[in-house]
């Protein structure tokens, strides 16, 4: 379904992604992991158009999109949830989830899927006319990821959902991921930096490293790999 | 205390406030979106006017029924004055867009110049006279003394715009698209805003209250110039500071208390002095409380 | 002899957000010490209230500084201006590079001297024999410290014209130039290479060794840290979760789940 | 196909035009008649043009953008630094210009004299406001209230107390640097935006005081027969006094190159070109914000106050119509176009934007036209200037 080929990127005048090649199949969750600064950020704005990609191809359904404007891209299907959640803190929780659904015309379906998060996220409805900078962290978070599912996308990118969250928010927030990927079968591209967790829930995992990818191989295979452990504590 | 005298004060302050209040949304409307002062804003309100004088004269000339001249006049200005903001955007600004924060403003200062320096060449330098669009209504003619027609149709105008645009903002698509786009603009294109086209409807729709603004000025005041637009920019601007720049509901307010204040000013004070006293009320404010009266403190990023 | 910095119970709240939470830490003379911790766990925000860009909501920032003048005497810096923490002896690099891109790398690192050096509007006017002597001290203070850092050859370049790695050591420079006795170091091999990072980390031990500077460092390489510091903090959510040699924070458990995340069963 | 995309592009471009300019281009009215004039040769004239520009104007924006994602090419150093190194041709040049400056007044016209010192003066002005935006990247707009504040110093003190234009010089610099330090001492703390509106308003205040504080500066209609500098106690003729006056600004205007070229190689006009790449890395840097723009925005006034003497002494007269928004707004042409930072460059900036448009007397009332223009196409294409300020080369034994 995607594609990146031998993809080189710049973050300013550094060399953030030094020629990464990756594949998602439809229906799978990926989880791409590494310590900070590997450029797995970076990864998913230069799927997203926001960063240009130098070199290298990005293929979607077998079409190039590294040309496109970022809203093109969304308009494909592609839909993120930044790292740091980006919520529009003077929107309130329905208009912030009204913007997930900026391109769709469908208001059947929009609804049918607002009910659906709604459901997924229920403190969503209590905090549902609340200023979005008002939320917690892990309401933030949720929020985050509904807007998301209200674009209704083929491919869905998580920069880090466990940033700043307590482990048991964390818990929950990937155990709604992982429900989603399968009543949905929307595939889904998670950034990590929490190795356990996002192994557990992913199909694949890819290891970044300062920019390129060094090990990718099955989550559950991952979860017990040295090499992982290594990459990351610098033994 | 001469208290018909303070009343016709605060009625004279209110109109001001009035017009004050459509040029600022501009100024707000812009800043809130790509922070940029937009210093050509007074002279798209200038275009505005000119356009509305001469579209009326030759549609009089042609004997266009009055009432029919004035409506078209005022639709013409609107149109024109939303063209020029938009294509002032993307010739001076949109270039700029990654560039260091003195280029925009220089840029937007060279936009300034030009439509005046355009208009005083391609019309004329002198004041020319503007036509009473507005005539005296009958039913008001009690009041017509303290209050004019005019007066009452600027203010019931403004109230009407604000009105509508309070609903743009908040309930349309593509108002909370510009929200959206001045609180993240990453986000907003992740989410599959066009950034581009939202910025230029924010122009195009605070040009077109710039022109309304324009034309009713223009209509109370009896006569125009290329220059007109200059000093208006700046006090609407000022009162957009006042009330806090990027919020529309402080430039509302900002620029009645200006209007009012300004009004009383002049008329206990001197009105040679005006505008000192209005430029004295921005240095104050932005000393004592730079994000204005309903504005957001923002956090330096480090 | 007392701790160069001593912080003790500092919290920065941001609206409801506890950025750092009543964090301890003090570091030694000729000490190296890194700070760690999982993305967002607050160490950016850490160094930008110890510097003054950040006014710490509570708790104390104090430093003694080490040098004859000063000795043993214990200020408190908390709140004071950016400019005045870096004149009392602390000095910074940033995360993303800031470096003065119209200038050339020599005038980069002479700004550091400004701190250090007193020529006003009028004595530059009349350029009299006490400023020529100044520029003089200023220009070759810079090239001394440029050739020790191993930048000489890029002198009269414009800075943003310099390679990646060159870029971050000219901000150490630069931050050196200060006169500094304390040096905060704000991830410094981002994005480097691991010949850069070897290069880097050759570099830290000699200014401490040669200019005996202490260094506080932010780091997310971790082969870098380890191999570094004499003693690590670990942070996050903005607490301290650990502290202690090198040997230890690696096999600290909590550290370990900081960084790869609780082992959790995800039940779905 | 491109070329044929191209050309549509420019035609789409070209109605877009004739429709924006057609009320203000094409119709004139007189409204004291009620007639109507239709200037169809206006819509050509337009339509022709924009069909070009916006082709050449698509492509230099391309042009800039390809030039943005190729690494930064290595940057040569200057023509003009390149020559004043070389001393074998910088100082025959010196002489030269020197020996052509003498023999300025003497080999042409009283008239263009009067129109080299005019020029002159916005030399000095350029050069003082280069300090402030330039080098200190503080945008003012209000410039010319300082330059008014010098010329209005010199004619009252004169009126009043007879004071001397050689006193009056050094005082106009002193009473600009002191507004300059009494308006920048509260707004330098904001944000660079509001600076360049609050100096706007500054420039607006002096302006409107000067019209209406009738006691004190006479109005609009001025203040009239300022005497010229005194010439050792001699009576000069009007030839002979322009030429004098000549002279004095050369030798100000030197004064001005030596002491900006002094300061910006300084540890002061490094400290504020920090401050105008990054204000946050120039504080960690152990550098006071607040004072060192203070400084540059004293300093740069104090050069406008005192070629406000220079002017009231030239002109022997001043109203409040010299000192207009207009006027800052020149000067700072004077700069971007010049070249921020660069003294070369502002001062041919200055002797182009004013020497020009006085020789092109028949396109003189487009000057105010091109002066947008070049505000405009110069941030975009050209953000550095005619001539790009080098930093000094300093070299040591390796």
């Amino acid at each position: 379904m995607l594609k990146l080929k031998d993809l080189q990127a710049f973050y300013g005048n550094i060399q953030a992604l030094k020629g990464i090649s990756l594949e998602i199949q439809e229906g799978e969750i990926i989880s791409l992991i590494g310590a900070n600064g590997a450029g797995k950020s970076t990864t998913l704005m230069t799927i997203s158009g926001i960063v240009p990609a130098r070199e290298g191809e990005i293929l979607f359904k077998d079409k190039p999109i590294n040309k496109l404007p970022p809203d093109k891209i969304a308009a494909l299907g592609i839909s993120q949830v930044p790292e740091g959640r980006r919520i529009f803190p003077y929107l309130t929780v329905m208009e912030n989830l009204d913007m997930g659904a900026f391109l769709r015309n469908d208001k059947s379906g929009v609804k049918q899927d607002l009910e659906y998060v709604l459901e997924l996220f229920p403190i969503l409805a209590e905090r549902r006319n609340q200023a979005g900078g008002t939320l917690s962290g892990g309401e933030q978070q949720m929020l985050a990821i509904s807007r998301a599912i209200m674009t209704r996308p083929k491919l869905l990118l998580l920069d880090e959902p466990s940033l700043g969250l307590a482990p048991i928010i964390t818990k929950q927030i990937f155990e709604i991921i992982k429900k989603f990927n399968k009543e949905s079968n929307t595939t889904i591209f998670l950034v990590e930096q929490n190795a356990n967790l996002a192994l557990q829930v992913a199909d694949r995992g890819y290891v970044m490293e300062n920019g390129v990818i060094t090990i990718s191989d099955t989550g559950e295979n991952l979860l017990v790999n040295e090499d992982v452990k290594k990459a990351y504590l610098g033994i | 205390m001469d208290f018909s005298y303070l009343g016709q004060l605060l009625l004279g302050g209110l109109t001001r406030g009035s017009i004050y209040a459509l040029l600022a949304l501009g100024y707000t409307m812009v800043y809130g979106i790509i922070e940029l002062i937009n210093f050509a804003h007074g002279d798209i309100y200038m275009v505005g006017a000119f356009t509305a004088l001469i579209a009326s004269t030759v549609l009089l000339n042609y004997g266009v029924p009055h009432l029919a001249a004035i409506i078209l006049a005022g639709v013409a200005a609107v149109i024109y004055s939303s063209a020029y903001g938009y294509t002032v955007e993307k010739i001076a600004y949109k270039p700029l867009r990654n560039a260091s924060r003195l280029a925009p403003l220089i840029s937007a200062i060279g936009a300034s110049l030009f439509l005046e320096s355009y208009v005083l060449l391609l019309q004329t330098s002198d004041f020319l006279p503007f036509p009473a669009l507005i005539p005296n209504f009958k039913f008001w003619a009690p009041y017509e003394s303290l209050f004019s027609s005019t007066e009452l149709v600027i203010l019931i105008t403004t109230i009407v715009v604000m009105i509508l645009l309070t609903v743009l903002i908040k309930f349309t698509k593509i108002g909370k698209a510009m929200r959206a786009t001045s609180q993240d603009r990453v986000m907003a294109a992740l989410m599959g805003i066009n950034v581009d086209r939202v910025i230029s409807i924010t122009f195009i729709v605070g040009s077109a209250i710039a022109a309304i603004g324009g034309v009713l000025i223009a209509s109370h005041i009896g006569q125009i110039n290329f220059y007109m637009g200059f000093i208006a920019g700046i006090k609407a601007f000022v009162a957009a500071v006042l009330g806090g720049i990027g919020s529309m509901p402080g430039a509302v307010l900002g620029s009645f208390v200006l209007g009012l204040s300004e009004s009383l000013f002049t008329g206990y004070v001197s009105s040679d002095y005006q505008d000192v006293f209005a430029f004295t009320i921005l240095v104050a404010i932005l000393i004592f409380r730079p994000s204005g009266l309903l504005g957001r403190s923002e956090n330096q990023k480090v | 002899m007392k701790p160069i910095l001593e912080v003790k119970n500092l919290t920065m709240n941001f609206g409801g957000l506890k950025a750092i939470d009543n964090l301890d830490l003090f570091i030694d003379k000729g000490e190296i010490v890194a700070l760690i911790g999982p993305n967002g766990a607050g160490k950016t925000t850490f160094f930008n209230c110890i510097t003054g860009i950040y006014k710490p909501t509570d708790g104390d920032v104090n430093i003694t500084r080490p040098d004859k003048e000063h000795n043993g005497k214990t200020q408190r810096i908390n709140g004071l201006n950016p400019y005045i923490v870096t004149r009392k002896g602390l000095a910074r690099t940033f995360q993303n590079i800031r470096l003065f891109s119209s200038m050339s790398v020599l005038e980069n690192v002479m700004i550091g001297c400004h701190p250090v050096t007193k020529t006003g509007v009028l004595g530059a006017i009349l350029r009299g024999k006490s400023t020529r002597a100044e520029e003089k001290f200023i220009a070759e203070k810079s090239y001394s410290i440029l050739k020790k850092i191993g930048l000489e050859m890029y002198v009269n370049e414009l800075a943003v014209n310099l390679p990646y790695g060159a870029q971050r050591r000219l901000e150490i420079a630069r931050a050196m130039a200060t006169d500094p006795f304390l040096l905060l170091l704000d991830e410094p091999a981002a994005g480097m290479n691991p010949k850069e990072t070897q290069r880097l980390h050759d570099l830290i031990l000699k200014i401490r060794d040669e200019e005996g500077i202490s260094i506080l460092l932010i780091e997310h390489d971790m082969k870098l840290v380890m191999s570094l510091s004499e003693r690590i903090y670990v942070v996050d959510y903005g607490k301290k979760i650990g502290e202690g040699l090198p040997e230890d924070i690696r096999n600290n458990p909590v550290v370990i789940k900081a960084y790869l995340g609780e082992e959790v069963e995800i039940n779905a | 196909m491109i070329v044929m995309d191209e050309i549509k592009k420019s035609c789409v471009a070209t109605l877009w035009f004739i429709f924006l300019t057609f009320p203000i281009a094409v119709i004139k009215i007189d409204s004291i008649n009620n007639t109507v004039k239709w200037r169809w040769l206006n819509m050509v004239y337009i339509g022709v043009g924009s069909f070009f520009l916006s082709m050449l104007w698509r492509y230099m924006i391309k042009k800039k953008e390809m030039g943005g994602q190729k690494e930064k090419k290595k940057k040569e150093a200057g023509f003009f630094y390149k020559i004043s190194q070389n001393r074998k041709i910088f100082i025959p040049l010196c002489v030269l210009l020197g020996v052509f400056t003498i023999l300025f007044p003497h080999i042409f016209s009283m008239y263009q004299t009067t129109i080299m010192i005019s020029a002159l003066i916005y030399v000095m002005l350029g050069l003082g406001l280069n300090i402030v935006v330039g080098l200190a990247g503080l945008l003012d707009l209000g410039y010319v209230a300082f330059f008014a504040l010098g010329a209005y110093l010199y004619a009252l003190l004169n009126m009043h107390y007879g004071v001397s234009f050689w006193v009056a010089l050094p005082l106009g610099g002193m009473l600009a640097a002191l507004f300059g330090l009494v308006l920048g001492y509260p707004v330098l703390k904001l944000r660079g935006d509001y600076l360049a509106i609050v100096t706007l308003g500054f420039g607006e205040i002096i302006r409107i005081i000067s019209q209406n504080w009738d006691a004190v500066t006479f109005g609009p209609s001025g203040i009239a027969n300022i005497p010229p500098p005194p010439f050792f106690g001699v009576k000069l003729s009007l030839q002979a006094t322009s030429t004098y006056i000549f002279y004095i600004i050369v030798v100000l205007v030197i004064f001005t190159i030596f002491i900006i070229n002094r300061l910006k190689d300084s540890r002061i006009g490094r400290a504020w070109v920090a401050l105008k790449d990054d204000e946050i890395a120039c504080q960690s840097m152990g550098i006071d914000k607040g004072k060192t723009k203070l400084t540059a925005f004293a300093l740069g006034a104090t050069w406008a106050g005192m070629a406000g003497v220079v002017f009231a002494a030239k002109t022997t007269f001043i109203n409040p119509a010299s000192f207009t928004i207009w006027e800052s707004i020149i000067i700072l042409c004077i700069v971007v176009l010049g070249g921020m930072g660069s003294i070369a460059g502002v001062i041919s900036g200055a002797l182009l934007l004013i020497l020009l448009p006085e020789y092109l007397r028949a396109f003189a009332q487009y000057r105010m036209l091109a002066f947008a223009s070049v505000l405009i196409l110069m941030m975009i294409f050209r953000p550095n200037g005619m001539i790009e300020n080098v930093r000094k080369i300093y070299k040591f034994k390796q």
